[in-house]
């Protein structure tokens, strides 16, 4: 295990900026016109701009159509299975301190099969950027209803139109406990690029749940955030106190599309933090001879 | 009942003579602290270089109740917990009642005589030497107040040690050390209780048995043992494996490799956590080993079961793994503290798709230790998931072994970032090596970790030629794993009649059969299997040298009368002279019963068939 | 690639001559509706009682992209979706690249001469007959502005009902019931592309093929056929059987199953529902089956998985469940849209503990529909979760099949409360009928329904005994249901050189390799497996009429060469002469390859070996 | 399936009241003392007092100490498997809506493993009541850290005492969308009675969190909220309104034991009401006639 305190930058000589190039992977798949490809964009700029080392970043993913992002991009990369990326990268969070974990995971995959490693990783706080890129719908396999999908929604498992009140997410991130929530949409490239930094840059679980239209199976779907069609682009509102748990919900009652940027920032001790300090002065295994003398001795009393 | 502890008829038994290999069965209620003076026993036998094992059985009710812990010691190799006990303890009538039938004919029956009134004329006809201690009452005299239930069982430590010529000094260096931390009164008060049971007049009885530690001449080392159950030596195991991160969800009997964990991995700079369930549990476990750093995860069979996707994506995304399996009685809840070995074609074929993973199972506590090392070497140098199958039998019980050589503890590859000039995680022409992110790439093509179907740099790729050499590859692993496992060594003559071939929490008892049977003349064999898959070279071979294989194994059997692992080997070497012999009561094999079994298959007389279950708590 | 639809060369063929079984290969776009037009062909089929079989490509890019859908149709019994093209309809270039490889020699190449310029040399040393056909920039004079993505699938239908003289009249219905619900104009422009594509021109081609419909004496009644995919018929099937609640998640290929249901079981009073995720699919179903309602829940490879701890419930408290499995490529992501039959281990496997259950396999679409209901029933006679096997192929292809007869569907018990005397949920003398709760019982003992061991009211129990005889009772079900079950039908001769056994899709593919074989003098038998689990009665009787037995199935290979199927039953009759033919490239058996890969395996020389997979495209 | 429509009494004919006798099963197999035993004999209390046809109750459970429940009473029961009862009860709930299904489970059963369920109920608003039996700890395996184990818990898996913030199972229920959710505890059994009857009555997702004392692995852990053992058993405030969620929300973030009561009751259509208006006039499985020539209507457009 490398710990924090230890940390050194991997690599300490002079090497020039991050590029976009230098992020260049496969062509993405996804459908022309995909909200998801301004997430990528963002994402490839982020990286630019915050120019940390490559190898230091490791983008990781659920299954979906924005699941396909690390195909999409240069780095230290993870497709994992459905539902699950969350403890994954809590795994590797807790055991590499030194590296940047980015999730990057689809409504369904967040909300719904993974809905319960959401709420554990919040209370836990544990170290690690999440951008949930929220389509209403599932994506990838083809137009079912998602746990976001307003009523009303007519997908292939609910052609009368859905009738189940959906979820609030960022209703659920605030009251489960998660230190940083912040609202973007992929129609707004600027404000995606300030919410994705500011999260990157929260030490603790931050979530950034971003509007991101499936052109294929929800066209339109956020329109109502878009002025350019009609619709308000509301940001929060100037005076919220960020650190107020109880206005932050209240926010999010509003209608939709309710409001854009940061509802809650918080600073909690980190799981990380806590797990870092259960012993003191542990040995590394760097050193074999206190690792075999610790053990050695742990041993003896069971002589 | 009318047998002995090796199942055999006791009819020319005259008075108990000296003995050097015991069995001690201390029944009560699991709230008189009957499990820690059984423990302590154990102990005691370990640190004596005396082979030990134990038994406990696990009282119904959530907390308290009947419960029985049975310790085998000896000076020569203790192989099982004993068939049948040559000193019953029983704290209660229902102890009494419920156990006198495991006691041996011409055993002794040390009772409570506040508590217990035996039925001496039955005694007598079994030719059981009745032995009345007052232990409530003579505790309470020595400890004063309502000491009921707190020395009772240090008394009876005593007096044990006064039976056995136990060496005091030990014992009560043993009680300082489970004492010394608590307040000082505890240990004064156990240590009075300890005198008083050395103290109380036992007669006769206290020429029983002998144990003789054995000499050391000048020089010489005493051989230092460990004495331990086996889920702490399998956590004792993955720390010197190297593990240093771990992720899982509490459930019986799997619990106590997770707790120890927990305690001990911070010391090491590694931690263990709970996490909200057993699918978390696993993918946390991966994401850390993605991570570089050696990593497990573990559960009993519901919890196996739930990480089957993940297991898959482990084998397709080649992350090495140890998850380890303490199985209990199945299917569903089942019989959560029973043994069964009925998890094997879980562990074998948990989750999707054409998967091979390895699957290893300990054969005993020492096992336990040994044998994680080695899972979890083989899960670093083949890139793969190792399957670590325990059970509640060696879960629970305590064993002793020589302390080990810990001067060459494995160097795992772990979570160090390296540079290099480029990298494929998943080369065609060569096993998988795993590369820690943070490692920089010189070519700048970061690769990716993946379960879709892939390439050798992990993009996606649908090519039929891919999904075929990709799924070879897989494949090849388990076969180049395989070509280097030793084959398994015969207990016994090396072609004969029949082959016991066992795995698991069995050994002890197969090899225990053996010896008896060799005794009787007969000429059994017997192999026991650590490695399950891929299974390990020369053993058809080896089969083919017998006229009949019988695999023993604690699961259900098919038409066939083949059990799990059974299938496995027919399928394997398809030899009809492989059959099976199959357990499905949640109980470990008695000796007597195996041999009944083994003549029932076979037709040889080896010993008359051993007696019938008739409850839970009568057999170990 | 030089060879014909059969996998034969093709050195001799002159001009085209009339026939009456034609596969015919639309290559383009997926945004070009050739999947449409293609089912529109398959389906008219259907109506002309021709038998018919499709296969499609699905698209790498989430949406859109190069794809294919092959239609074979004929007036006999089509049994695979064909090896090779007789026509080979190309829309790009692309198409055309990627294609003239999988058209047989001799064959027709129909090319949008608007977009695809073909090597006229190339062609011609292959004798294929070029038929260009300006169908964009015709389409869009017909149907004028920018109807080029819109009409030229149906301007091609008309072009192909010239060619094989389809039956204009109901071609004209059909896409009545198609377009007849939109708006008006769509209709009209349909029809009017149709017609445009018919007028056309296309010269001698329009001799080369001609399907005879059967001609009906008076009183005689034209044998009426479905035309559907595999995944409608499983979703009719459950209807059909009874199957009244249904819980799922949505996963590739299995999700059109339930979107089927979900549209249609509220029709019935039912209901399928979309839930969090697939622990609770099956978890929901087990709950409406406990309350007596006919259930089930599905998935392909990961949700299956994902099911594992409560199938082993399912077995345990004995809940009659159908549970879906509609398999893809694996291991985890895998190939999502690949077929493989890589899951008949988990099927057989999935959960801890020994945990019987019921494992079958669909031969083809027909199969779904009728398969089903047997399963159904199967569940509920023996109270135990039923596995369904399907895959990929079956569940997107379009086959037809004669209408079933609905006179005589099962009548399950149901979900209808009842009043009894007395009732035990676990009786041991006999076969678990499960009661549903509502029920009174006079006796005032209500029963519980649990995953723990437990006694015949299903109260906890540990006793050895109890958990022997309950896990013999499960087990006991299978043999019970065993005993019912008919030994499959030999295809070909009924003892000698060679048996192919099969199982799932590969049935038509199977059987077509028998049949060429003859046709060459060499004499294969086959048989078809549909019960997996438990399996039929008189296979080793059968297997030792044989030289050879060889298992056929698109899975990985152990040491031996054997599939997963192939090692269940080495274990099962452990006999030496079963060996296995597998493949992993995520594609079903063409016959030539089929026929090479037995030569391999035999030293028969049955036919030349096929061509080699060169491209996930070129292949069906 | 049996319609709520077509809905008859199962028994019509008079029959004498339903008796503690009637419903006694199993003797419990609870340490003695522990809260349990207080929450069972409310159960058979509400039973009575309800007097219901005796078998359309279904008493449902995961596993836990808790979840032993279903066989110390004497209805048509279930033990299922840990964390997944409630969807099993979903199934139950909306295929048998003649029945009463109530649920029993351990605090680890329904926030740990089973969390994501109980989201997913909430805001379908499946018909189904919950007890949460809540001792904030593991019991059955023998005291590990349960989520709503309190900072400080030291547990076999925390020996240094828990670190990680506990949820908030009132906050949960009410930010995820149940429509009755209340708070008692098994120390106040007259309390409890009074919630669970309210719950029972309740048409939708009723949750009742209970105090339920682990006197094995958590003694004295809700002392605090025992006024005979110096601690205060604070009500729900008399003007809180029961239909305002900002205001149960922030009755939720008082200070353990917080307060006792109904936080949360509104009215919103149940799932099960949503599910059974799906198809107008369905067909229905006594009339096999008419089940046929539907099915024959269906197939015949695929010919
Ligand atoms: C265990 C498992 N269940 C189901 C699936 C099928 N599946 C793939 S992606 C997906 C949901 C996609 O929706 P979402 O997460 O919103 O991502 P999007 O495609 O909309 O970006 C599902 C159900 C799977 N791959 N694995
Ligand atoms: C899949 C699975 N994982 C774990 C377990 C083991 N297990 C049984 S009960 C339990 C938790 C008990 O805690 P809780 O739900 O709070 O109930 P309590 O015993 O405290 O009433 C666990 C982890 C199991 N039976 N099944
Ligand atoms: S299906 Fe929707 S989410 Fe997926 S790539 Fe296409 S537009 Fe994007
Ligand atoms: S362990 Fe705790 S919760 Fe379980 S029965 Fe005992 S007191 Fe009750
Ligand atoms: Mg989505
Ligand atoms: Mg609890």
């Amino acid at each position: 295990m490398v710990h924090a305190a230890n940390q050194t930058p991997i690599c300490a000589e002079p090497r020039p900026p991050l590029t976009r190039a230098d992020l260049k992977a496969d062509k993405p798949t996804w459908c022309p016109g995909c909200g998801d490809f301004s997430v990528l964009a963002i994402y490839h700029k982020l990286l630019e701009k915050k120019n940390l080392p490559q190898e230091s970043i490791v983008t990781l993913s659920g299954i979906g159509c924005s699941s396909r992002f690390p195909y999409f991009v240069n780095t230290h990369s993870v497709h994992f299975i459905h539902g699950r990326i969350l403890p994954f990268a809590t795994g590797l969070s807790l055991s590499r301190p030194d590296l940047h974990p980015i999730v990057f995971i689809g409504d369904g995959d967040a909300y719904s099969i993974g809905g319960n490693h959401f709420d554990h990783c919040a209370r836990k706080n544990v170290r690690l950027m999440v951008v949930v890129m929220d389509n209403q719908v599932y994506g990838l396999t083809k137009k079912q209803t998602s746990p976001t999908s307003p009523v009303g929604f007519r997908s292939k498992t609910d052609p009368w139109g859905s009738r189940v009140a959906p979820i609030n997410p960022t209703k659920k991130l605030i009251s489960s406990g998660a230190t940083f929530v912040a609202r973007t949409a992929a129609s707004n490239p600027n404000h995606m690029l300030e919410m994705m930094e500011a999260a990157l840059d929260h030490d603790g679980f931050s979530v950034v749940e971003c509007f991101s239209e499936c052109v294929q199976f929800n066209p339109g779907s956020f329109d109502a955030a878009v002025p350019r069609k009609g619709g308000a682009y509301e940001p929060v509102p100037e005076d919220h106190d960020v650190t107020d748990e109880e206005a932050a919900y209240a926010l999010t009652r509003d209608a939709f599309p309710g409001h854009f940027g940061v509802f809650l920032k918080v600073k909690r001790p980190t799981l990380n933090e806590m797990e870092a300090n259960l012993a003191e002065n542990p040995v590394s295994d760097g050193d074999p001879d206190a690792v075999r003398s610790q053990l050695e001795a742990s041993l003896r009393k069971l002589t | 009942m009318t047998s002995t502890k090796d199942g055999l008829p006791h009819t020319t038994m005259a008075v108990p003579e000296t003995l050097n290999d015991a069995v001690v069965r201390i029944a009560g209620n699991s709230q008189d602290g009957i499990q820690s003076v059984g423990a302590m026993l154990a102990r005691l036998a370990g640190r004596s270089e005396m082979d030990v094992m134990t038994y406990m059985t696990i009282p119904a009710t959530i907390s308290g109740g009947p419960s029985i812990f049975q310790v085998h010691m000896g000076s020569g190799r203790v192989l099982s917990a004993g068939d049948a006990a040559d000193i019953l303890v029983a704290f209660y009538q229902h102890s009494y009642d419920d156990h006198l039938e495991s006691l041996r004919d011409g055993g002794v029956l040390l009772y409570d005589s506040t508590n217990v009134e035996p039925d001496l004329d039955a005694l007598r006809a079994r030719r059981i030497t009745p032995l009345p201690v007052p232990m409530t009452s003579l505790t309470i005299e020595i400890l004063g107040g309502t000491g009921k239930k707190k020395g009772k069982n240090i008394f009876l430590l005593g007096v044990l040690a006064q039976a056995f010529r136990l060496n005091m000094e030990k014992i009560r260096r043993l009680l300082g050390e489970v004492f010394g931390h608590k307040d000082e009164s505890v240990l004064r008060n156990a240590l009075l209780a300890l005198e008083g049971g050395y103290a109380y007049s036992i007669g006769d009885v206290a020429s029983f048995f002998t144990f003789e530690e054995p000499e050391h001449t000048e020089g010489e080392v005493a051989v230092t043992q460990l004495t331990m159950t086996g889920n702490q030596a399998i956590a004792y195991g993955a720390v010197a494996a190297g593990i240093r991160f771990g992720a899982a969800y509490p459930i019986t009997p799997w619990t106590e490799v997770m707790e120890q964990l927990r305690a001990d991995l911070p010391r090491y700079g590694g931690s263990f956590i709970q996490t909200e369930d057993e699918l978390a549990g696993i993918a946390a476990a991966l994401g850390a080993a993605y991570g570089g750093v050696p990593s497990m995860t573990g559960s009993s069979g519901p919890g196996l079961a739930l990480k089957s996707e993940a297991i898959s994506f482990a084998v397709m995304a080649e992350i090495p793994l140890l998850i380890v399996d303490v199985q209990r009685g199945g299917p569903s809840t089942g019989l959560p503290t029973n043994v069964e070995q009925s998890d094997l074609n879980l562990a074998l074929h948990a989750g999707h798709g054409d998967a091979p993973r390895v699957v290893m199972a300990a054969a005993d506590v020492e096992d336990c230790f040994h044998l994680v090392i080695e899972a979890v070497c083989i899960a670093h140098e083949y890139s793969v998931p190792v399957i670590f199958l325990s059970d509640q039998a060696i879960a629970t019980r305590i064993e002793a072994f020589p302390f080990p050589d810990l001067s060459c503890l494995p160097q795992l590859p772990g979570a160090k970032p390296v540079s290099v000039e480029s990298y494929k995680p998943y080369p065609l022409d060569r096993i998988t090596k795993h590369l820690p992110p943070g490692s920089r790439i010189a070519d700048g093509k970061y690769p990716n970790v993946t379960g879709l179907e892939h390439d050798e740099f992990g993009h996606p790729s649908a090519n039929p030629r891919m999904h075929m050499a990709m799924t070879a590859k897989r494949r090849a692993k388990m076969e180049a794993l395989a070509a280097t496992l030793p084959t398994p060594e015969v207990h016994g003559p090396d072609s004969g009649d029949l082959l016991l071939v066992g795995w698991g929490s069995t050994m002890g008892v197969i090899r225990e059969a053996v010896n008896r049977a060799a005794a009787k003349g007969l000429r059994y064999s017997a192999i026991h299997l650590r490695h399950l898959n891929p299974l390990p070279p020369g053993l058809e071979a080896l089969f083919r040298r017998f006229e009949r294989v019988l695999v023993v194994e604690m699961n259900d059997r098919d038409a066939n009368g083949c059990g799990q692992l059974a299938r496995v080997l027919r399928a394997q070497y398809v030899l009809p002279h492989i059959g099976g012999i199959t357990k499905t009561d949640g109980l470990s094999f008695r000796i007597g019963e195996l041999l009944a079994r083994i003549e029932e298959a076979t037709g040889n007389h080896a010993a008359p068939a051993g007696p019938n279950l008739s409850s839970a708590h009568a057999n170990p």
